[in-house]
This record gives C-alpha cells, structure tokens and sequence, in this order.
C-alpha cells in the first residue's frame, strides 16, 4: 500500500500527523513571527510554538481511542497555554470541530471535512470574522472547501489534503490583498496590503504538514 | 537588543516570581495561573483587569485599594488565556460579579469572552468594559472597535473607586463605561520596542521619522512624519485630541502623560508644558495631571496623551484614595 | 538619538515649567533660579537635594513629606550653581538649619560647599551627607571618594524621616551619615544615554557587551564583559556587593532596583527575583522590596542594586510616611 | 605701533580679549564635549559655552574702567550660570585672581601674571586638587609659570601669552598620562591614560586665544 491509497488513519496515525504539523509549525516560527510584524504585533510563531509545545507535552505519552479525544486535547492544550487571538482561535479550529461529533476511531476524508467545517463555523461564530477580513479563516475557509469537494470526488486522503493545502495556500496569497480588520492589524487599512495574514499562513503550514505526513506514510 | 533575561521563555513566569518577592505583603499568586490578586479581599463588586505582559508597570501595577482586585497575565504581547481570567475572576469574586476592564484588542476579547462563558456555569456572574480610548485606531462611526492604551489607567481608577464605595456591579459598569466614553488618547512612536523572545523589534521606524497615531504593539498609526520640536509634535497630537473629545472651554479635564518605555520623565514633562498651555488657552479646566511610565511597550521610544473628561460623578471617583505598587492617589 | 525636546539649550527650564504646572498643588518654584520646594514648609531641619538633571525622576521627585524640602536642579549631568542652592536653602529654612544631601561628585560637592559658605554670611546653618554609595567606584581604604547612585533614595528617605520627627541638625546629619554609610550599591550598563545637547550618547558598548560597575554617568566600572543570563549577571554583582558589605544572616536589608531609563520593570522584577533568592539563601532578612526608576540617565539601558543594612533606627525611619510626587509610603 | 611692541591692555581691550576668548571656547564646544566623553561626562563643552554666552551678555554692553571688575563679572558670570565641577572652578579662575588685587585700570604682564597665579592658588584651595591629577591645573599651572618668568623677563604682551599658550599646551599633553582623581573622571584609574583632560584643554583655548586676539591688535 503506498500514501496514494490510503483512505483513513487510525488514532495513533492522526495523532502522529498532528504532532508532525506541530514540528513544522514550530520549525517555522521565524517565518509566522516576521509575518506577524509586518502587520500585527510580531508575535504569532512565538504563540504558536508555545500552544504546539503543550499539545506535545500532552499528548506524546498518550495513547488515545478516538479521533475526538485527540482533537479535544490538541484544542484544550492550545487555548490553555498559548493567550492571544490565536489560543482561542487555533484552540477553536481543534476543539470546535469534535465538538458535536460522533465518536470516531478512524479519520477518513468524510470526518475530516466534517471536523474542519465545524470548526471553521464555531471559528466564525467565536471571531465574528469572515473571509476576506485578512485573517486565518482566508485560508481556512478555502481549505474546507477543499475537503468538501473531496468528499463528493470520493477523493483518497493525499488527493483531499493536497487540495486543502493548495487552496489554503491560495488563500494566504489572496490575503495580501485583503485589508485588516480583526487581530492587532485591525487599524492598518489599506496599509496592510500586500502582507499576507500571520494565522492564514498558519493554517497552511498545518495542512501542507497533513499531507507532508500522509504522503510519507508507508512510502 | 540587549536584555537582562534568561531563557526568553522563562520571562514571565520569572518575573511574577520577582513581583511577588517584592509584594507578597499585598498580593497573592493564584494557584496554577499567570494571576495575581490582592491578599485582603473585600465583599464587594471586584475588578478584574489584564491583558499581554510587556507594557509593565501595567497591568499588575495596579492591583490595590480602590483599583483593580485583580490582573491575568499574559505571555508577551498576548493576551491571557482563557483558565487565567477564569481562575483569577472565581479568586476575588464575593459573590457580587466580577467586572472585566481590558484593552479593546482581538486576543483579550476571544479570551475574556471564552472565561465569561465558562464562568457561567460557575455561576459568577461578570460585565465586561472595554477601553476604546485610541482616538486615531477607528473613525467615530466604529468607536467600538477603537484599540485600548493608556487610558485603561482612568477607567481602571474609576471603577475601583465605584467598586469600593460599595455599588452594584450593574452600578460599577456603568459609571466604569461612562468613564470609557469620556477618555480620549493618542500616542507617537519614535522608536520600537523588542519582544524578548524573537529579539527583533515590532516595527522600523528611520532615525529621522516618528509615527503619530502609532498603538502600543506598533499597531500603524495616521502618519509617519519627520521628527520636529516638542512643541509642534504636542499641538498636532493635542489638535486631533480635542477635535475628537469636541472639548470646549465649559469642561474639565484629567491629564495623563504616558511614556512608552525609553522616553524620558525629562521629555515627557517638556510635552507637558505644551499640553497644559493648550488646555489653558483654549479654557479647559484641568483637575490634575499625572506624568508616568503606565502603560509601557518594554523599551518602545514616544509617549501618548490622555485626556479624562470629568462630571462631578468621574471627579469624585477619581480623586477617591487608591493604593497599588504602580498608582497611588 | 530622537528626542522630545525643543531647543536643546531649554531642556531644563522647559522641564521645570512642566513640572510646576502638574505640581503647583505641592510644589512652589524658588524665584530667579532652578529650584524647586515644597509648597507647605514645617519649623524643622530642612533637607535639602540637588544635582545635575537628566536623571529624573530624582532629584525633584522626592520633594515632599517625610523626605526632601527643596531641591537645586542643574543643567544636564551638571551640578547646579552655587546661587541655586543659596536660594533653595535660604528658602526653606525654617531657622533650625539646612541638611544638604547629594550624590558625591567633584561638581555637586564644589557648588555645594561654596554655596554653604555663601550661606554662613546670611546665618544660614548648614551641614553636608555625600552620598557615597557606588562600591566599585573606589577601594574601601577611599570610601569617602565613592561615587553616589541610587542609594540617593535612602539616605533622603531616612534624613527626611528624622526630619519631620523634629530631630535636630546635628541629629538628623548623624543618622543621614549613618544611612549613607549602610547603603551599599552597584549598578551595570547595557546602553548608554545621551545629552539632549550634544545628541551624542556618552560612552559605547558593544552590541554584546555590557559593563559591570559602570557609573550613572557613564563613568567607567570595573569590567566590560560578554551580554551574559540575567541570573548569572545578579550573581556577579550581589557577589561584590556582599563582599563589600559584609551582611551576615543576623543583619536586615531594604532592597532596590532601580532601572537606569530604558530598562523594562520586567528584567528589573527578573533580577529582583534572583537577588531575593541570593539573600534567602544566605539568610539576610527582607524587610522591603522596591523596583522602580529613581535614578536614570536619560535611556541608558542598565540597573542598579542598592542594600540598606538596617537596625532599628534606621528601619523606623526607612518605615515612616513619606508623600512626594515620584516616592511614597 | 604692532602686536608685538604692546606691554598693555586698557580696560575695553581686556573686555574685547575674554569676549574673543569666550567665541573660541564656544567654536570648540564640539571638541570639549569631545574630549569629556572619553573619560567624563560629556558636558564641558556645553558647561563652558553657557558660561561664556553668560559672560557676552553681561559685558557686551557695560563700560569698564577697572580690570578688577570685568575680572569679577567674567567669573561671576560663570559660577552663577553653568553648574558643573567647571562653574565653580573656571569661574574660580577669573574670580581668585582679582579677589585681594589692587584696582587695575590697565592690564600688563606683571598684572596678568598676578591674577593668574592668585587664581591657580584658589582653585588650589576650593577643588585640592594638584598638578597631575588631571584637571585643568596641569594647564594652567604651567602656564602661569610661563607668565611669571615673562615678568623676570621684561617680555611683551605677546611673548608673555605666547609662553602661557605653549606651557598650557604642553600641559594638556601631559595631562594624557596622568590618572585622573577628581571630577566625574575620579574613578576611571588607569584606563583614563592616553586621554587628556577637558578642562585642561579649555585652559589652553583661553590662553591660545588672548595670544590670538593681542597678535592681531593693530595689525
Ligand atoms: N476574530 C478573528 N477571527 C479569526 N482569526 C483571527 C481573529 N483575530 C485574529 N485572528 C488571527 O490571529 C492571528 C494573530 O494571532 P497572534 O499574533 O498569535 O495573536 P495577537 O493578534 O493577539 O497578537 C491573525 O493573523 C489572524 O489570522
Ligand atoms: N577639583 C578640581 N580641581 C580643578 N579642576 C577640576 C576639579 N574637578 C574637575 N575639574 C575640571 O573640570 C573639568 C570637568 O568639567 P565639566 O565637564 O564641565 O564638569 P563635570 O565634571 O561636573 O561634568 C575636568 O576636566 C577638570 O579639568
Ligand atoms: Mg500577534
Ligand atoms: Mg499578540
Ligand atoms: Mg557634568
Ligand atoms: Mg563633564
């Protein structure tokens, strides 16, 4: 079986792929951080790598059954430690979309799509934001929609994550041109164009990890 | 830029350490949180403030008699987390309800918001004020989504004053929001401050230019200028204060000088003078002027000004005694 | 380096008008020269302060009750004439004398005494406290030719506590000298400050360099080293510091950190949390802890650490009230 | 009659020399400031030019018919305005000099050499501080013994300030190998070596512009 068939991940799998998205989310702390200073107050890496520190001291030594504990726990840890708009916010895009979910052992491209598009909502709901506000729900909205798509095209779980990533890429890109209204860069205006936002850029990195783990599996 | 630190991620833990070795005869540390709270609680509507570490002496400076009952730290520069606000409201709530006054930014609201919500089924109940006194970070018709500065001082001094004389946590709120509505400030930035964990500074500014308007995170302000004289500096940022507040010669006024960091009192006095001869000619009564380091953002170059606009109701709270490490009246 | 400033050659007058004009409830302004005094003056010793500005908030900021009466303000780094102080004392002599106190430099001690013998014509009693805090700024065989830093704080605080006790000149001296000569100081530098006037900061360090010991004028110290944990810093100075003043575990100290400008009170709470763990651990008691910006150069980066050995006397005074704009208890 | 026959300076020459000398100190604020931030505080130039400014506005206008008095203002001029260790020793130097002097209408070798030497004595006396200490009386010392041998010699005006000029010069050379004691420099030791002495050099400037402004008397 090479990554191009896999259709689901277990517990320990889906817990693996998000520790692997919280190394590359703290590899690139530089990156969110001068993201960040452009336009925001220059501290989105340093909140991130701290949120994905804890969610690897919490959930490293565990062993988990469903896919809902892990993403409950990943949340928990983020909006515990991590303060700022993006504890809650990145919190939420965890704990929002297992929130009302059934209990499940396995992630496959139907739960995945189910749980992002929770979240995505509950982040809407908590944030007031919407897309084209410059901020992580640029990324993230398109991204979700990715995943939706790929539900309908019964798309494997490299083929969705691939789309996710590149629309949420897209997605940073379109945010240079968005003007601010939400997060510190609220009051920049029109000078915010051509920054791209700092937790758009997040949520890239997390789903090109996704895929970055997937396709590693198994290879 | 150098800093007398150690591990850049040890800061804050260590210097709640560091405050509490030097006020431990009036603070208490809440237990498993970045909070600090007042050893002797009162049965009263309590005050709870709070916001990212960095722009010390605030907010823990002003956790005391007559002002806050107590404050939720937050990594530099980030608001605190949802269990800290939480932890710290639960500490010095008596059952009265417990007001949050905070700077209006994304991160302290999705925070505060969340512990609110939580706290509900805890059954403490909670209000929430926040300070909107940044006259240039949104046009009039969105005042709501002005950014919080130096201001927080007034509107934390007023409702600590409201809070101990005993009045219902409906009745603390309001007069708390009053107090917002009446507080108008503006800030320059000759030069950034650095976050001790990145190094870097949050903004570049070149050695000739100043930004007018600029927030204390680096936020962007109205405009970057040439650096000139004191005295032009104060009147162009005292022009668009008082065409904000529409203050005319019928009013009177608290002032506050707030410098960022590295900006001397030498300095701040200097744009004193200039503000009180302002005031002065135009006939606005000024009740008092206070000239300090509150609201800092570490070592960030310029200073802003605020203006409180009294009634009798605001005079009396604010010249009511108060007694934190950083305020004391 | 961009300044808030005017003309640079009216900093200091500048200065001065801003500070009447927030403290004329307080504060009277000595006519004809840079001096300033407290607005209600009691039948007792007067005290009397003074130097170079440029380190605000001392030396104004501790006019008030319980500390000094008047003080004689200079240029930049420059000790006032001798007419400033002849007119400052003259001023708030009540008839039992004046005590002039002031850090000890070539410049303050010139203007001073030649101001004292100005006064001994006009029957103006007067006596002197140099202080001489600064251990690394001579051997202990030259104690008496040691610079004064912030330990400044100290010795105003105890002097104008005998003060108001109504002790007389000759006592209230005594135990001044006594304050002095239990204050023990060392401070470091990160950056320097700079001159309004020149524009030019008044000594360079390298990027990662600092040095121990260096003077609040920039006077060299005595070692320039590698940026270094703000905990093996503390350790190196608490190091000269115990060892110069030989505290045991049966003595009693009152700490402060003073931050030199730009300086955040977070690395000042951090370096307080290792000098509380340094005297915990040699059993030295804490009678009191105070982290503030008393003594600055402009926005030098940097700090200092100042002990007051105590006894009995000197903690009755270091406890009494005192209410100035910059120092209260 | 040229610059080089002058034994004498009447009353509004003497005025018109210490002004012309107080210009040079104020053209050398630079260098002064320069010169203190090595080992000092940084401020002589800026102590010295508000002296001098001082001096201008209280002579510019008045008439004088004794030497003693434009002795006495120059120096009460500059105690009473600049503050600072130089205040009271600079103004010392005009000041001591004509404290128990006879009234002089005309100012002659002889003369010069007493103020200046009744002026070395008192700062001697108020600052106790002597040669080598490395303060402005490695200047002046010298040059107040380049006077004194002037008088022995019956030199002109000229040569007698010319000597004080290169004995002063001389003295702030040397300066840079003494290890200051006094003034905010007292405690730099031995890494003071190598640095001369601002007030050493403000002494020097005072001398070298008497010499100029005689040498160019009726040119
Ligand atoms: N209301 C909101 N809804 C969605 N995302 C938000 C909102 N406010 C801020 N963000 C996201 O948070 C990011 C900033 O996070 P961070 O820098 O960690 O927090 P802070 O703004 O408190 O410094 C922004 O780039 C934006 O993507
Ligand atoms: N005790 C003294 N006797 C003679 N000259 C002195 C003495 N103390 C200081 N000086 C002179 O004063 C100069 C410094 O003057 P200045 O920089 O204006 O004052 P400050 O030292 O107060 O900053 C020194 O270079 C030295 O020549
Ligand atoms: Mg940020
Ligand atoms: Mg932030
Ligand atoms: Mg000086
Ligand atoms: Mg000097």
């Amino acid at each position: 079986m090479t990554a191009t068939d896999v259709k689901k991940l277990d517990a320990a799998q889906t817990k693996a792929m998000i520790l692997y998205a919280g190394e590359k989310i703290r590899e690139n702390k530089p990156l969110l951080t001068k993201v960040d200073s452009a336009i925001g107050d220059g501290d989105h890496g340093i909140g991130m790598s701290v949120g994905f520190e804890k969610v690897e001291e919490n959930l490293k030594d565990q062993e988990f059954t469903t896919i809902n504990d892990i993403f409950k726990k990943t949340g928990m840890s983020m909006v515990q430690s991590m303060g700022g708009a993006s504890g809650v916010i990145f919190g939420t895009m965890f704990l929002g979309g297992v929130k009302d979910l059934d209990s499940k052992s396995e992630l496959d491209v139907p739960v995945l799509s189910e749980i992002f598009s929770a979240s995505l909502d509950a982040i809407k709901q908590r944030g007031k934001a919407s897309l084209g506000d410059k901020t992580m729900i640029d990324a993230l909205e398109p991204a979700v929609n990715g995943l939706k798509e790929s539900v309908t095209d019964s798309a494997t779980l490299l083929e969705a994550l691939k789309k996710a990533e590149e629309n949420a890429a897209d997605g940073v890109e379109k945010s240079k041109n968005y003007i601010a209204k939400f997060g510190r860069a609220k009051s920049l205006g029109e000078r915010a164009l051509g920054n791209q936002d700092a937790g758009a850029t997040s949520v890239w990195i997390i789903f090109k990890s996704m895929r970055e783990w997937v396709e590693q599996l198994n290879k | 830029m150098k800093k007398v630190i150690n591990n850049p991620g040890d800061v804050v833990e260590e210097m709640l350490e560091g405050i509490m070795r030097a006020h431990h005869g009036s603070f208490q540390k809440v237990e498993g949180v970045n909070g600090i709270v007042k050893k002797e609680l009162k049965d009263k509507v309590a005050v709870v403030t709070g916001g990212g570490s960095g722009h010390e002496p605030l907010f823990f400076g002003v956790v005391g008699d007559g002002l806050a009952d107590g404050v939720a730290i937050g990594n530099v520069f980030a608001a605190p987390t949802p269990n800290t606000v939480q932890e710290v409201a639960k500490t010095v709530d008596s059952g009265k309800g417990v007001l949050f006054i905070y700077g209006n930014y994304a991160g302290d609201v999705l925070n505060f918001d969340m512990a609110a919500e939580l706290l509900e089924f805890e059954d403490v109940q909670t209000t929430t004020v926040k300070v909107t006194d940044d006259v240039v970070s949104a046009p009039l018709e969105r005042k709501e989504d002005r950014r919080g500065i130096a201001g927080d001082i007034f509107v934390i001094k007023v409702a600590g004053a409201a809070a101990e004389k005993g009045l219902s946590l409906e009745e603390v709120t309001a007069v708390s929001q009053k107090a917002n509505e009446h507080t108008y400030s503006i800030g320059v930035a000759l030069s950034p401050g650095t976050i001790p964990d990145s190094g870097e500074p949050t903004f570049t500014l070149a050695d000739d230019e100043i930004e007018l308007g600029m927030g204390i995170h680096g936020e962007p302000g109205m405009e970057r200028t040439k650096l000139m004289p004191a005295d032009e500096l104060t009147n162009q940022l005292m022009e668009k204060l008082l065409d904000e507040s529409q203050l005319t010669s019928d009013d009177e006024v608290s002032v506050l000088i707030n410098g960022l960091g590295s900006t001397t009192l030498m300095e701040l006095f200097i744009v004193n003078r200039k503000v009180a001869q302002i005031l002065d000619e135009k006939g606005i009564g000024i009740h008092d002027i206070d000239v300090n380091n509150y609201c800092t953002t570490q070592e960030m170059g310029g200073f802003s000004i605020s203006l409180l606009e009294l009634d009798d109701e605001l005079k009396a709270y604010y010249d009511a005694p108060a007694n934190a490490p950083y305020y004391k009246k």
